[in-house]
């Protein structure tokens, strides 16, 4: 049943060192804050898992609290590359980075089983690429029904995933509405999870597009008002363009990131 | 900028790129519309020839509708303007898998000669890359179950290459067949256009081949742009110059 | 794309003797005039899908328009116990009629399963029952992972799926809203299918808990007021449970149910 | 009507077994619950003892408060006062395989001593059944997943039999280490209650026993109606009279 507490209390007593964390929000209401108080904590050997990891998971892996990324795109949407994370993969720096790689269906697939309760996934996918070969992760099975062969992941489990939301009642319901992504089936994959959200309200009106997550399958809310920034979260503020093409000149330099991390430590 | 003849606008050679690429969009035709040039050519057409296009988003977003160019695949106007806002999970397994969508739109970081893409490593080791791309996001499930694959970048010979270093997302494979026997359900990629010209697949092989030149752009230049020999369609054609009406709205898309 | 037509002209194209039918709605929004007007046009030897065979099931089977019927529970929901479905099992009246038994878990993934383009689903289904004894299409299949057995089920794809939603507006754009049951998954898994609506609408407005079908995966729509009565639709009437009750009476006995029949086909 | 002691309302043994089984879901909970008895003591017990249990139908309604009970497991009722109205593939999928419900509320048209569930067919040829019954639902899956189950039917000797004839739903087999030996997550049926009294099975065997009367009720009775030698618990206890309280919240719910 959820319970409300501070960020840092939050990522204090669910986040790890060694855990398998998931950020999820796709472009919207991406759990920025979040991933800043992890950095703040010090947290290390973390296998961070996301779709698409952008700029709060090069700041995660620029600080060096990651020892492995599972995903599906690493780059700064609509700006270019994360240069932290080609910084780890091609010069292994600030710590080496071993690397997961699946497409978009092959890792929304993986948080699908998670969240069903199944050990993996089947979809058409990874046909004729050099991805298969190079993700362990990635394996043929065949219909008992047809004989046909199509491909199985495995599920994806974190042992806790940090989302976003507008709002949560007084229960600890969550509620998110917009471009919704894989985030239900994230906290729901979940061994543990943490809901970070604009405000606390009495009672979640019902809306268009809403998606509910029960207090019961939530593990703690933090009350974190523009957590999602510089991404966007509707209803309460826009994304910050200016931000991400910021990221880019500060990421590109060892030394002005590492400035901008002891700012984000202080 | 590539100047068009007399009496059209100047117009630059991406903004010809964009226009080539929104005309093979039909109206009433599903696109799957990656970022960038993909979605600025797919939204040219909705507000041109195809008001009746529709846009699918990898975000979740069925039939959206932005009135300006939307920075990322998840912009709240892309929601705001859909149909309908559904998972991710929804979008690659009950609408891209099944073979719903008539076009999927690709850029490539490389491209080769039979249409295969590269979005994930330059250079031949894959722990050890020249560079690090983003990776394959949608693109291999978007170019295996589209119809067909429409795609769209900027020539030149270090994106296009005789043989991709990585097959992020599947095209032709090594020429005619190998779809077939790999059993992806869609035709693969049937067009591509670029800044200087249209490529489509040889029936017989599925080597690109030039089909169409860009109006002030000569063949040296294409193949000087190309790393492979290029072959040229006994057809070759010229890209009509983009019309006024064309221009107008692609300039209110961006500037919007 | 969905075209607007009259329900029997409908009919008469998209359902045709031998077909692989289904009529979805979970208690709410069950396409009973449908069902009627397939009854009405005399089809025959079809195979009928539903997880929830009720009411209308009875009708189209007492009618003899079903060879098979594939399903999880057929009851009369609240009341007891379908007649003619029993008489058809029990003594092949009026035609035999073969079963296919699933569980609800079982006929759900299947319908998703067929909206995915997939021809199996994994599901964690069945253990221990003797359904998988009776029924063909429950399959065990082995996680490439972990080595852990579970349950496949092959996909459902029908050729006409029948669904009723409250609206559509002019371009064919379909919305339903409250208890959604399985109708996405049956029409997405159906080779053809047809909406019966409450009404034509200019715009649909967003609604909290809205399903959306875009025109283009819809084959027909047929404007039918009041077509899911006696169950019900949310937002235009109540679920008539008086004429559940009367269909026990009804459909206890053959004459009965033939001049009930005779005052259908009339 | 079986008469409670002095001083407490007249009840009938239907309510008796409704209130009995509303007792045993504790606040704070998630039940996911069947219509007919279960969802009668679900209800009670949100309105009296367990205002925090979350009732999850499988039409999809996900923490229903309805105000009347129900008649079907998706009345509008039921999705007007829920927490979120979901698909049923995700119901099932997300919901109840994974073991997230606390307790899975079932009734029965067959019973055996391990607490196997019929609902399919009565006679022993599938093919050729003496009564054709429903068949499973969401039965079989909810006896499987669920933390653990609770059924709730009428006592008689047609229904409480030595082995059912088809087992729709698998409860503890043919006695303890049956759903080990299968996989079966959840502990299975720890609980039956009838207008009779209470059965549990025994931690050894796994048999079910009667572990409570209820008040008015004597062991021959429910020997009467039991399909199978019965065996009694060596504290067989007496389940306490419905309180004013519950009859009165309960005839309400029903009234409403």
């Amino acid at each position: 049943m959820a319970k409300v507490v501070s960020l840092s209390d939050a990522v204090a007593e669910l986040v790890h060192d060694g855990d398998t964390v998931a950020l999820e929000g796709f472009t919207h209401l991406i759990p920025v804050a979040a991933g800043q108080e992890i950095i703040r904590q010090g947290r290390r050997d973390l296998t961070l898992v996301r779709m698409t990891p952008d700029i709060v998971y090069d700041q995660l892996i620029g600080a060096g609290c990651a020892r492995k990324l599972i995903f599906s795109w690493g780059g700064n949407p609509g700006v270019g590359s994360l240069h932290r994370f080609r910084d780890a993969v091609q010069h292994s720096w600030p710590v080496p980075l071993e690397i997961e790689e699946h497409s978009h269906a092959g890792m929304a697939n993986r948080y699908v089983a998670g969240a069903s309760g199944l050990p993996f996934a089947v979809l058409r996918g990874y046909t004729g690429t050099d991805l298969a070969a190079q993700t362990e992760t990635i394996k043929p099975i065949t219909c008992p029904f047809t004989g046909e062969v199509l491909t199985a992941v495995p599920a994806l489990n974190p042992d806790v995933t940090i989302v976003h939301a507008q709002r949560v009642d007084r229960a600890g319901n969550v509620q998110l509405w917009g471009i919704a992504g894989v985030q239900k089936e994230a906290v729901l994959a979940a061994k543990r999870s943490l809901v970070t959200v604009e405000e606390i309200v009495d009672e979640l009106e019902p809306r268009p597009g809403a998606v509910v997550l029960p207090a019961w399958v939530v593990t703690a809310v933090a009350e974190v008002p523009g957590g999602a920034s510089p991404s966007y979260a509707a209803g309460y503020y826009e994304r910050d363009n200016g931000a991400y093409q910021a990221w880019d000149a500060i990421s590109r330099d060892r030394a002005e990131f590492t400035k901008w991390l002891a700012g984000v430590a202080a | 900028m590539a100047g068009g003849g007399g009496g059209v606008s100047e117009y630059s050679s991406d903004e010809m790129m964009s226009v080539a690429a929104s005309r093979a969009l039909g109206d009433g035709m599903s696109c799957f519309v990656g970022i960038g040039l993909p979605s600025t050519a797919a939204n040219l057409a909705r507000r041109t020839h195809a008001p009746g296009l529709t846009l699918v988003y990898e975000s979740g977003c069925l039939g959206a509708k932005p009135s300006r160019l939307p920075l990322s695949i998840g912009d709240g106007e892309l929601a705001d303007t859909s149909d309908a806002v559904i998972s991710v999970p929804e979008v690659f397994n009950y609408w891209l898998q099944p073979g719903r969508i008539d076009v999927g739109f690709l850029g490539a970081a490389q491209l080769d000669k039979f249409g295969n893409i590269n979005t994930t490593v330059i250079g031949s080791d894959y722990h050890d890359p020249k560079v690090r791309l983003p990776g394959a996001g949608g693109a291999p499930e978007i170019a295996a179950s589209c119809r067909e694959v429409f795609v769209v970048l900027r020539q030149n010979a270090r994106a296009f290459v005789e043989r991709v270093d990585f097959i992020t997302s599947f095209g032709h494979g090594t020429g005619k067949g190998d779809r077939e026997r790999l059993g992806l359900p869609g035709a693969g990629p049937t067009l591509v256009v670029t800044d200087l010209g249209i490529l489509r697949p040889d029936p017989d092989t599925r080597e690109l081949v030039l089909a169409e030149l860009h109006p002030g752009i000569d063949l040296d230049q294409v193949r000087a742009a190309t790393g492979w020999n290029l072959k040229v369609s006994a057809e070759l054609g010229e890209t009509p110059a983009p019309t006024e009406a064309e221009l107008r709205v692609l300039r209110e898309l961006k500037a919007a």
